[in-house]
């Protein structure tokens, strides 16, 4: 076993462990640090696939972004002591049962499938790459989902201004 | 008079005229007037029809019109009559005037009263003359709505149940009428794959038998639930008898005769050899509401109720005449569907009347009607014995047409048939008597009642048109007969291709 | 030659009377009503008689046989191009006889009523359905087509119906009247499906080419007589069917029991309707087909004779028990169309063997006469007494002495003494059965005697007995005679009750048309006329005087005596088939299976949505994970399903 | 850039310009008056709609993540033509709200986002439509800010569609993955069929599903439109499922149509379960709101029911539909929503006596719930018909049967409103309304579109003519 | 890493894709809910950056895709936060079982 294969199942485990933490965890601010090292793990992950970019984006956004923004409604919506309700039992039990046995079956039917990997010679996925295509017109380029994906924002914005000012003028 | 679609253009500028009327006498008026129209319209229209035909013309269908509607689905605006349409137009006419005249006194709703009356009556004219499938369906379709208002809003008693489940036996029936409607579409090619909905095309085609055998029951039944085919009846009943007058009258007079009628001309007419194979069931089916609904109107205490199942049983000679599949007894099919029309309407009519002035329509609290109410009482009397089959009156023509036609069907099974369905005229001279001897003759057995008036001017005009129609299909049935017959004769050129 | 003009008009004037009394006559000249119906009836008689005239002595008989004459024939329907509904007019020898008989004996009813319905509310109303009545007549006994006979038929019954429901406030009168209607559409049925059988096999309505098919050799004949069910053939089913419409219109039994209670009709309608006109209908019709009887189907004909003999005997059984002098000659009037019907049954086709039907066809004739007379006496009596029973009446005869004449010559007659009218005709009967069936003839001379019996029990029982004591002060008590409208067809009908028997029947009205001399033996007509006698003398005994005699006889035989009190239960067998039977067991149920099972079965639909509906209305729980489970489920579900199963 | 992106892109750019419009004007906060501010956002959408006369050409933009043609523009134009009409509708409701220029950017931003999503020309931009079609519009569902409801409404809407785009977002990446390709022109002809594809296709299906409330996908629907604002609730069951299915007939149907025989059969089972719960469900409602949104579900049966015809017939007769749809829906809706605003009443028993107060309001209900039901002579009546032809026309009678057996259903639960409106006795009617001029012209519309749209045949003629 | 085959990172996105939605399914706090989507977008990235990197590497399909939905997932968390804190006001509840005001 080499020293990646070993840094890979690290990796995995930290991945998976973090999750199945996060979603089982009854302390919620737990399950958020918990959340947080598995989202680390994915971004290592994807470190270890030499997606430097991506991985960098993935610690701004989540680890950065998501993750302190759910902290904090943690922290405005609960008491982060508390132990959270135990979930509902047949709730508990059809989703595990339910979750084991789409896991093999989907992992069941990706092994069963044969990837045919492309001839062509890889683009590296380097920041520069991935900037100018982002900006460009032409192939392969990626403007429009670039200003697209801008109006959600401002919608999102919007939406989330609409909410809050309701709380503000509220108390 | 050449011009079919005025037929269904009048009424229905009249139903939008009494949109904008002011009083409700306006309204009635101009109901009244546009219903006049359409009567002079169809009779009109019949008049050309008998002096094309008299003039040589051998055309299937006359006055045809014919435009392209929706192009891409093959839908047409193809409109047309025949002998058998010419009848059944003069009759919605007539019962159109006749129902505007007795909804006379409707004093709540008055609008909406007449405008969905005539909306109702558009869709009848609209169903008669049509000869595009699709065309036909649109109006069949037209014709259920209206009555469940009518129903559910000036009704009595439990009128809400009612309408509700009239409403939903009729959508039933189209629903069944629809899916066959498809399926004939489908099965139609007229060459290149391009499918047609024009009826008379399809009379031509060839549908495979295989298909036509699963087609024929789902706009057989479909139809048949509007003309109460057992045991799709129990709409009837009820409906009939929480509707108001007017609405009866349209049920009974217009509404289950668009059953009768395309069960022939689409199911019968475009399924040949499927209505050869089923021709057992229908008839077996058509026996039995004939003595079943006999014998359970028997056991009516309520005027209209009493109606209402006797119409089950009348109609049934309709479907017996069609299942038959013998020239004659299609005839009297039809026949029967004209007689029954006008007579159940006038029956209605005269309930109504009773019903406004004594508020009961029980058998067992009416009697002695004739002595205060002689004009309703004759009118009640009169349409009874029609009812019963009495000659010189249209029932009797009608019923003794069915009979002959199906007697010409010489097993034992069809012998039985006919056999049982004669019986039920006892029976039908039973109950028929029995409410007319309790009800309108007898002593008079409330104070009350010695005070009532007799029937307004309206209401005579009404009874009177009805009696006239009555007396003029039972006294001299040969116009209607010779309008039938050569119609009657293509349709069943189509079945005997089968045999 | 006939004009065909005024042979239409003999049933067209009373139709048009009747158009135009009904619809403008009773509200604008009530009075003048009974005057226009009694003119155009007269027109109408006066044109029969000289049709019959012209036809019986000028121009029906060719070559010695007397024709069939179709006078008229409109095609009504043509079903296909053989078989149609015609309208017209036949003449023949006992259609001829028939509007003279209808249009005499309602001409007679006619002039009656004036005097016996003055008075009445509905005056017109009541003429205009004499109209109405007297035209069915006239068309039926006029048909050219089985169908046309079955349309006049029916509006015979109509007519009859509404007559006798005239009194319509009156519960008994509108029960009556329902009776009669719905029993004689019970036997019309058979009627009616005897006309689909014998037309279908014979291709044809028309009564000429009826019988003209199914009396001569060929393939109608053949098919109808070899297509067999329920081991008779289509001929005998089909005829025995008719004659059983026949039946019910001439309360033969087992249709009887309408005509005693048809009765609650106004008296005059009775007179003419159910004892005159519309109940000889049976045998006219089972006459107007005889040829095919005789010729082709014998086992019918003896149908007829015995249903016509056990009717005659039944009749006149129960007649003699009866106190309602009414419901005597309604029974007597079932009794004496039983002799004509038997009369019918035991007649050969030709010649002299057709002495039966000669001789059936005089009875009605004769009938007709004395019986309306017996029954406008009796409406004169119920007139003066207002009532119809006869223990209420008794003595009459000096309170009204022309009533009491005419009346008594009217019993003489059909008591069969001679040389009144019923002597003659009774003996061609009793002798066309001496020939053909000595059962028969047993019972037929039994019942001679017993209708000369109770017709005596009847008339000394209202003229004799006990002196009448009025009930009512206004009456006076000694001068009971009716008004000359109503004694003027007493006394037109009394001469004719007396001398109608001198017609040479046979030699107008015969099976084939061609007449014959009767012989008359005296040695014969002896027997019966001994026995008529010694009957009138019997009643004379018990009832001249009121006495205990009746009452003892009647214990003697009480059970017997009982029953036939009681009509022989018919009513009440009726009664318990049609309520117990038909409404309890057959339309109960049907209008309950309606109710529960048809009804409920819809209902079933719509109230199964319904609970479906509700049962699965949890999935709907309001709380998002639920929805994502199923969510989740489904998806999974999904790829199951399609990747495993369903591909 | 040339003039074609002007004019392939058309719709888009005038609603992204109509946005910032809006946007300038509210932070330039000249506009105190809530008139006002529907009036000129009105006479926008009004241009907006005008837009779409404008020519139109065949053509991609941004190397194929853009595509336009003549039956884009047009679907394009109905749902502009629809929001047009929930905007006049929305008036009496707006002229009291505190954010009605935030509410009309982000109802315009998903209609945005749905166009994008129309016109996409591979997964990503779909993607991108999709969420951008969702999330504001589970804010819009928060609009009533003051009421629970609403709030409940918006949860269950972003918690669902988020998982909802998850698994679809799963299916793509999976699909991504065995061919290599996000573009729909390449895909279909990379689709071989494999499990792990089918595994795939179905969870983007489902995706599909959820927005098109398909059973057993459906759960959210009936909750977020009961909580949602009137206008939100009648642009989710009309404008947004419109644009998933005009996204289906444009982009997706070639993709799935790969897969033939078990993509009819997945269709088979939605249809039957959709039009079959959602029926069952219509039957007990109260909540009018709630019981047009199964009413909605049953008629998106419907629509899958056209789509499964999978040829011309059935695209042409599934965009009649929804334009019929769009008439019939925003006539209910409007109606309620007039009812809604200015009497607070949304259940079907406050309607009882409704007519005896309001004729002319009621007759619109009436004619719009018949026009859903299918009743003629409304255009519903045609629309549906087209659509059961469509099915028909595959020759799966059983599946005609029991869509047309489930029209008495349906017919029962819109005849149980129409009797409360005529026949049911109430001594507290609701009382006489006066709605705005403009919420009357958005209902007038619609009144004229549902009696004349079925007599036109040369509408389904011109859409017959688009589609291929 | 060559050793790492792709089937091992589709197995850790898919554990995670189907952590996720146990998570969604059980967890009864609306905010752990959101955790849980995120976690399934997560496994989501991995493999659209897997495929990217092991099969179609010419290309920066998978790659831009991850980033668009790092962008969505953001605007959706912050949507959604900000109406479940609206909720939280008027509910008093974060229990995602308690918004159950309307149901059948």
């Amino acid at each position: 076993m080499s020293a990646s294969q070993i840094i890979f199942y690290i990796i995995a485990a930290v991945i998976i462990g973090g999750g199945i933490l996060a979603v089982t965890s009854r302390k919620i601010f737990r399950a958020a640090i918990y959340l947080l090292f598995s989202l680390l793990g994915i971004a290592s992950l994807y470190f270890y696939l030499n997606y430097e970019f991506i991985a960098a984006v993935q610690i701004v956004v989540y680890v950065g972004g998501i993750v302190v923004l759910i902290i904090f409604s943690v922290f405005l919506t609960h008491a982060s002591g508390d132990e959270m309700q135990k979930p509902v039992l047949w709730r508990a039990l059809f989703s595990g049962l339910a979750a084991v046995f789409a896991t093999a079956l989907t992992l069941l039917y990706i092994t069963e499938h044969t990837f045919i990997p492309t001839a062509n010679a890889a683009v590296a996925p380097s920041v520069k790459n991935i900037g100018l295509q982002m900006l460009s017109t032409t192939q392969y380029g990626y403007i429009l989902p670039f200003e697209v994906v801008s109006m959600l924002l401002l919608a999102a914005l919007v939406g989330c201004i609409v909410i809050a000012i309701k709380i503000k003028t509220k108390e | 008079m050449t011009n079919l679609t005025i037929l269904i253009l009048v009424p229905l500028l009249t139903a939008i005229a009494v949109l904008f009327c002011r009083n409700s006498s306006q309204i009635r008026w101009t109901s009244f007037i546009g219903s006049l129209i359409q009567l002079g319209l169809a009779s009109a229209m019949m008049y050309a029809y008998i002096t094309e035909r008299a003039i040589g013309n051998t055309a299937q269908m006359l006055f045809q019109q014919r435009y392209s509607w929706y192009s891409a689905l093959n839908i047409e605006y193809f409109i047309g009559v025949d002998g058998i349409s010419v009848v059944m137009i003069m009759l919605t006419a007539c019962v159109v005037v006749a129902g505007i005249l007795i909804s006379w006194k409707v004093e709540t709703l008055t609008k909406e009263f007449f405008f969905l009356l005539l909306l109702l009556s558009v869709g009848a004219y609209g169903f008669f003359i049509s000869l595009d499938l699709f065309t036909m369906f649109f109006f069949l379709e037209i014709a259920v709505i209206p009555k469940f208002l009518l129903i559910a809003i000036w009704g009595s008693g439990k009128k809400e149940y009612s309408a509700m489940k009239l409403a939903l036996m009729l959508m039933g029936g189209s629903v069944f009428v629809l899916i066959g409607l498809l399926a004939t579409y489908f099965a139609t090619n007229t060459g290149n794959g391009v499918h047609t909905w024009d009826l008379i095309q399809i009379s031509h085609l060839h549908i495979p038998v295989q298909t036509q055998m699963y087609i024929f029951p789902f706009l057989f039944v479909g139809f048949g639930v509007f003309t109460a085919l057992f045991p799709f009846h129990t709409w009837v009943p009820d409906g009939h008898s929480s509707a108001p007058t007017a609405a009866s009258m349209f049920l009974a007079g217009i509404s289950m005769k668009l059953g009768g009628y395309g069960a022939l001309r689409v199911a019968t007419y475009l399924m040949p050899e499927a209505a050869q194979q089923y021709s057992w069931l229908i008839v077996l089916l058509a026996t039995i509401a004939i003595i079943y609904g006999s014998f359970a109107t028997l056991m009516q205490k309520d005027l209209k109720y009493m109606n209402a199942y006797s119409s089950v049983s009348h109609c049934g000679f309709i479907l017996l005449g069609i299942g038959m599949l013998t020239k004659t007894a299609i005839i009297g099919a039809v026949m029967q569907m004209v007689s029954h029309g006008v007579m159940t309407a006038l029956f209605f009519g005269a309930i109504g009347m009773i019903y406004e002035r004594t508020h009961t329509r029980q058998i067992s609290e009416l009697g002695g009607l004739l002595k205060t109410l002689p004009f309703i009482g004759t009118v009640y009397v009169i349409t009874g014995l029609c009812s019963l089959g009495l000659p010189g009156l249209s029932g009797f023509v009608a019923e003794m047409t069915v009979f002959i036609g199906s007697w010409q069907r010489p097993d034992a099974f069809h012998r039985i048939a006919t056999i049982l369905a004669a019986a039920s005229i006892v029976v039908t001279a039973v109950y028929i008597l029995r409410a007319a001897g309790k009800a309108v003759m007898g002593p008079i057995v409330n104070e009350h009642f010695q005070h009532l008036k007799d029937a307004t001017w309206n209401e005579k005009f009404a009874s009177v048109l009805l009696i006239v129609a009555i007396l003029a299909i039972g006294i001299a049935p040969f116009w209607l007969y010779n309008l039938i017959a050569p119609d009657a004769q293509i349709i069943m050129e189509n079945i005997a291709r089968v045999f | 030659m006939l004009n065909s003009t005024y042979i239409a008009l003999i049933p067209l004037l009373p139709i048009i009377t009747f158009l135009i009394i009904g619809l403008v006559g009773r509200r604008y000249f009530p009075k003048f009503s009974g005057v226009l119906g009694t003119l155009s009836l007269l027109v109408s008689f006066l044109l029969s008689a000289f049709v019959a005239y012209q036809y019986f002595f000028e121009v029906g008989k060719v070559e010695g046989v007397y024709q069939k004459i179709i006078a008229l024939k409109y095609v009504w329907l043509q079903f296909s191009p053989n078989v149609a509904i015609d309208m017209g007019i036949l003449l023949d020898p006992i259609s001829v006889m028939m509007i003279v008989i209808v249009t005499f004996i309602s001409l007679m009813v006619h002039i009656y009523s004036m005097g016996y319905m003055n008075g009445e509310p509905r005056y017109a109303t009541y003429y205009a359905f004499l109209s109405l009545f007297t035209f069915s007549m006239l068309g039926l006994v006029l048909s050219t087509n089985i169908f046309q006979i079955y349309i006049f038929w029916e509006l015979v019954g109509v007519s009859s119906f509404l007559l006798i429901g005239f009194y319509y406030e009156k519960p008994s009168a509108v029960a009556a009247s329902k009776k009669a209607f719905i029993v004689t559409r019970f036997a019309d049925l058979g009627f009616l499906i005897g006309i689909l059988v014998l037309s279908y096999y014979s291709e044809t309505l028309d009564f000429q080419t009826l019988i003209q098919r199914l009396t001569t050799e060929g393939n109608y004949l053949t098919s109808i007589v070899s297509a067999s069910f329920l081991g008779f053939s289509a001929l005998t089913w089909g005829l025995v069917l008719v004659f059983a419409g026949g039946a019910g219109k001439s309360a033969m039994f087992p249709f009887h029991i309408w005509l005693p209670d048809a009765m609650e009709g106004p008296t005059p309608v009775s007179a003419l309707i159910h004892a005159a006109t519309m109940v000889v209908a049976g045998v006219y019709l089972v006459a107007r087909l005889f040829p095919i009887f005789s010729n082709s189907c014998p086992g019918a004909l003896e149908v007829v004779a015995y249903i016509g003999i056990f009717s005659s005997l039944l009749a006149a059984i129960i007649a003699c028990t009866q106190t309602d002098i009414k419901r005597v000659l309604a029974y007597s009037t079932m009794s004496q169309i039983g002799f004509m019907m038997f009369a019918l049954g035991v007649s050969g086709f030709y010649a002299e063997e057709g002495v039966g039907f000669m001789g059936s066809m005089f009875h009605l004739f004769t009938h007709s006469i004395f019986k309306a007379l017996l029954f406008l006496g009796a409406g004169a009596v119920i007139h003066y007494v207002h009532s119809n029973d006869m223990k209420d009446m008794g003595g009459l005869r000096k309170l009204m002495p022309i009533t009491h004449l005419t009346f008594l010559l009217a019993c003489l007659a059909i008591a069969g003494i001679p040389p009144f009218a019923g002597f003659f005709s009774k003996e061609e009967i009793l002798l066309a059965c001496w020939n053909s069936n000595k059962l028969i003839f047993g019972a037929a001379v039994l019942t001679a005697g017993l209708t000369a019996f109770y017709m005596f029990r009847l008339y000394f029982n209202i003229f004799w007995n006990k002196e009448y004591k009025s009930h009512s002060e206004s009456h006076d008590a000694h001068h009971g005679e009716a008004p000359g409208t109503m004694l003027l067809p007493l006394i037109i009908l009394a001469i004719l009750s007396v001398v109608a028997g001198f017609v040479p029947f046979s030699h107008l009205v015969t099976a084939d048309g061609i007449g014959f001399e009767t012989e008359f033996h005296i040695g014969f007509a002896i027997g019966p006329v001994l026995l008529a006698v010694a009957a009138i003398l019997l009643a004379y005994f018990m009832y001249v005087k009121e006495s205990l005699v009746p009452q003892k006889f009647a214990d003697t035989v009480k059970g017997f005596y009982t029953a036939a009190y009681h009509k022989f239960y018919f009513d009440e067998m009726y009664l318990f088939i049609t309520k117990k039977i038909v409404f309890n067991l057959i339309g109960r149920p049907a209008a309950w299976i309606d109710k529960t099972i048809f009804d409920g079965f819809m209902n079933l639909i719509a109230s199964v949505t319904e609970s479906v509906s509700e049962s699965i209305k949890s999935f709907q729980s309001g709380k998002v994970q639920d929805y994502a489970i199923y969510f989740f489920a489904g998806t999974l579900g999904f790829v199951l399903l399609f990747i495993y199963l369903w591909t | 850039m040339n003039t074609d992106f002007f004019i392939l892109m058309k719709s888009e750019l005038s609603l992204t310009l109509i946005i910032f419009i809006l946007l300038i004007l509210k932070v330039w906060d000249g506009i105190k008056d809530n008139s006002t501010w529907l009036h000129i956002t009105n006479f926008l959408l009004l241009l907006n709609f005008a837009v779409g006369f404008i020519s139109s050409a065949d053509g991609m933009l941004f190397n194929g993540m853009f595509h336009s043609n003549n039956i884009l523009v047009l679907e394009k134009s109905i749902l502009n033509f629809g929001t047009l009409i929930i905007s006049l509708q929305a008036f009496d409701w707006l002229k009291s709200h505190k954010h009605v220029p935030e509410f009309f950017i982000l109802l315009l931003t998903t209609l945005l986002g749905m166009f994008f999503m129309i016109s996409s020309g591979n997964f990503l931009m779909f993607y991108l439509g999709l969420e951008i079609a969702s999330i504001p519009l589970a804010a819009l569902a928060n609009f009533d800010l003051g009421k629970l409801k609403s709030s409940e409404a918006a949860v269950k809407m972003i918690l669902l569609s988020a998982f909802s785009s998850c698994i679809m977002l799963f299916g793509i990446s999976l699909l991504y993955g065995s061919t290599g390709t996000l573009s729909f022109s390449e895909l279909p002809g990379l689709i071989g069929g494999g499990h792990l594809q089918i595994l795939a296709l179905i969870f983007v299906f489902v995706g599909f599903a959820f927005k098109l409330s398909s059973v057993p996908f459906h759960l959210w629907t009936a909750d977020v439109y009961e909580g949602s604002p009137v206008s939100v609730t009648s642009y989710l069951s009309v404008i947004s499922k419109a644009a998933i299915v005009f996204v289906f007939i444009s982009v997706l149907g070639p993709l799935f149509l790969n897969f033939q025989g078990m993509w009819y059969n997945m269709l088979f089972l939605s249809i039957v379960l959709t039009i079959t719960v959602g029926n069952l469900f219509a039957i007990r409602q109260d909540n009018i709101k709630r019981f047009l949104a199964f009413s909605s579900i049953a008629q998106a049966g419907y629509i899958l029911l056209g789509l499964s015809a999978g040829n011309q017939m059935g695209t042409s007769s599934t965009i009649y539909f929804l334009l019929v749809y769009i008439f019939s829906n925003l006539g209910a809706f409007g109606v309620i929503g007039i009812v809604s605003a200015l009497a607070k009443k949304e259940n079907i028993s406050d309607y009882k006596g409704f007519y005896k107060t309001n004729k002319l309001l009621s007759w619109v209900l009436t004619i719009s719930l018949f026009s859903l039901a299918g009743i003629p002579p409304t255009a519903g009546f045609f629309g549906k018909m087209f659509l059961v032809t469509a099915g028909a026309s595959h020759g799966n009678y059983i599946l005609v049967i029991i869509a047309s057996l489930n029209m008495i259903v349906s017919l029962y639960y819109y005849l149980r409103v129409v009797k409360a409106i005529f026949v049911d006795p109430n001594d507290a009617p609701i009382e006489k309304l006066n709605a705005s001029f403009s919420a009357k012209l958005g209902l007038i519309i619609c009144m004229v579109g549902v009696v004349l749209v079925g007599f036109a045949s040369c509408i389904y003629d011109y859409i017959n003519s688009l589609t291929i | 890493m060559s050793e790492i085959g792709l089937t091992h990172m589709l197995f850790i996105s898919t554990a995670l894709f189907f952590i996720g939605v146990y998570g969604f399914l059980t967890r009864k706090n609306m905010i752990t809910m959101l955790m849980a989507i995120e976690l399934i977008l997560n496994s989501v990235n991995i493999n659209f950056v897997a495929f990217n990197k092991y099969l179609y590497a010419d290309k920066l399909d998978g790659l831009f895709f991850t980033i668009f939905i790092i962008t969505i997932a953001a605007a959706e968390a912050a949507v959604a936060i900000a109406i479940i804190i609206h909720l939280y006001r008027s509910l008093k509840s974060i229990d995602v079982d308690d918004a159950d005001l309307m149901k059948f």
